[in-house]
């Protein structure tokens, strides 16, 4: 199981905050597999993680983690815009 | 080096902040800060800031403490606010301790240029008629943390 | 641009004069600020200040009206003590204000630099033991300065 | 007249923060000429304003002046070392 959080304008158009997902019994995806994966799940899935939904960037166990990443089970993996602080 | 880092609701006191500096010793010569307030453009009401906590401390410690290596500090504190702070408010505190000023006034630079780019916050717009608003990441603050040459305090 | 030099022995309160830009307006979106504070080299116990009274408020004025023009400030503090400061004290406060922090640091670092080496200034150092020494100028201050690409606030 | 300054270790070797010169009725002095004159006043002076007295500064009504700048009566003259605040 993969833990997904998602923050900012994603998490608004998702409707959820996080949710828990159940990886592949064979191999181990790439962060791009799991974001195909989603977007199959719905209209507001398919625009978030559609290109022209806009920049994502992705962490796995909070640490930036590029498209082709392995995600195994237990990670936390997070979806979040480019960051606006400071 | 002395390290403090917080990411909290509630505003700062710069007195209280130098205060705590007290203990570092007597080889500060140079304090550098940057503070960074909601600005009012466009008729914005306030900004709602958004973090990803763990990750938002730990990319911070990250920077602050490259900061502190390549610029021989004596002490660096960040505190970032995040909630509703209305037009006005402080967002945003580095302030870096070093014997001499350029160390301390680059560091400054170099920990908000980063934090900008590496701290996972998120800020919204509020305007007074109740629309809201993420505001979108600046390339310009992406080429600004570019330009201290390397692919970023992440890559360590 | 508010302005807001002053010479005196009393030290200051970075809170005062924060709150004392309130009245700026609501552009400001980045504050930069430089503290200078005696550093306890080689046994040092105070540093005594003197400056030319007159000279030196108008050579800091004119180092931060130029500073004004060329970082767009809205705002710009310099508080330089006088007097006999023991290892530890602030000796100098610089603030700059701005829309953006790259201006509001930017400024600071332009501002703290020309004072350096334009504002008559002049420190002695006082050890334990009652032997007291002037300080020399630095060569790096002058550099520092230098690199701003002008003659100095003063040629203009 | 000029009244002239002195700051700093300048000062102190000098034992006075300032003085009035009473300006010759011929011609315009020059700053340097000025110093040359200063120079005959005694040892502490010959000191100061020697070669090798360290790097001297001056300026005139409170505005940076070269060695051959002009002092005319009435003028603020003063004399100080490289500045060393901040």
């Amino acid at each position: 199981m993969v833990e997904i959080l998602y923050f900012a304008w994603l998490r608004d158009r998702l409707g959820r905050s996080r949710e828990t997902l159940v990886l592949p019994d064979d191999g181990v995806p790439s962060v791009r597999d799991i974001m195909d994966g989603l977007r199959r799940r719905g209209a507001a899935y398919e625009e978030v993680f559609a290109a022209g939904g806009g920049p994502i960037r992705c962490a796995i166990n909070q640490e930036f983690a590029a498209l082709d990443s392995p995600v195994h089970a237990g990670d936390e993996l997070a979806f979040f815009p480019p960051m606006t602080g400071g | 080096m002395l390290v403090d880092i917080r990411v909290q609701e509630e505003g700062f006191s710069l007195d209280a902040e130098l205060a705590r500096l007290a203990g570092v010793g007597l080889d500060v010569g140079g304090i550098g800060l940057f503070m960074g307030l909601v600005r009012g453009d466009g008729g914005l009401a306030a900004l709602v800031l958004e973090h990803y906590p763990g990750m938002t401390e730990s990319m911070i410690a990250r920077i602050v403490a490259q900061a502190g290596t390549r610029f021989g500090l004596l002490a660096c504190t960040v505190i970032h606010r995040v909630g509703r702070l209305p037009v006005g408010a402080p967002i945003v505190l580095v302030l870096c301790a070093a014997a001499h000023r350029g160390a301390a006034l680059e560091a400054t630079e170099f920990v908000i240029d980063w934090l900008k780019t590496q701290a996972p916050f998120w800020k919204r717009e509020e305007f007074p008629d109740g629309q809201g608003r993420w505001v979108a990441a600046r390339e310009s603050d992406e080429a600004a943390a570019a330009r201290w040459g390397m692919d970023g305090p992440t890559e360590s």
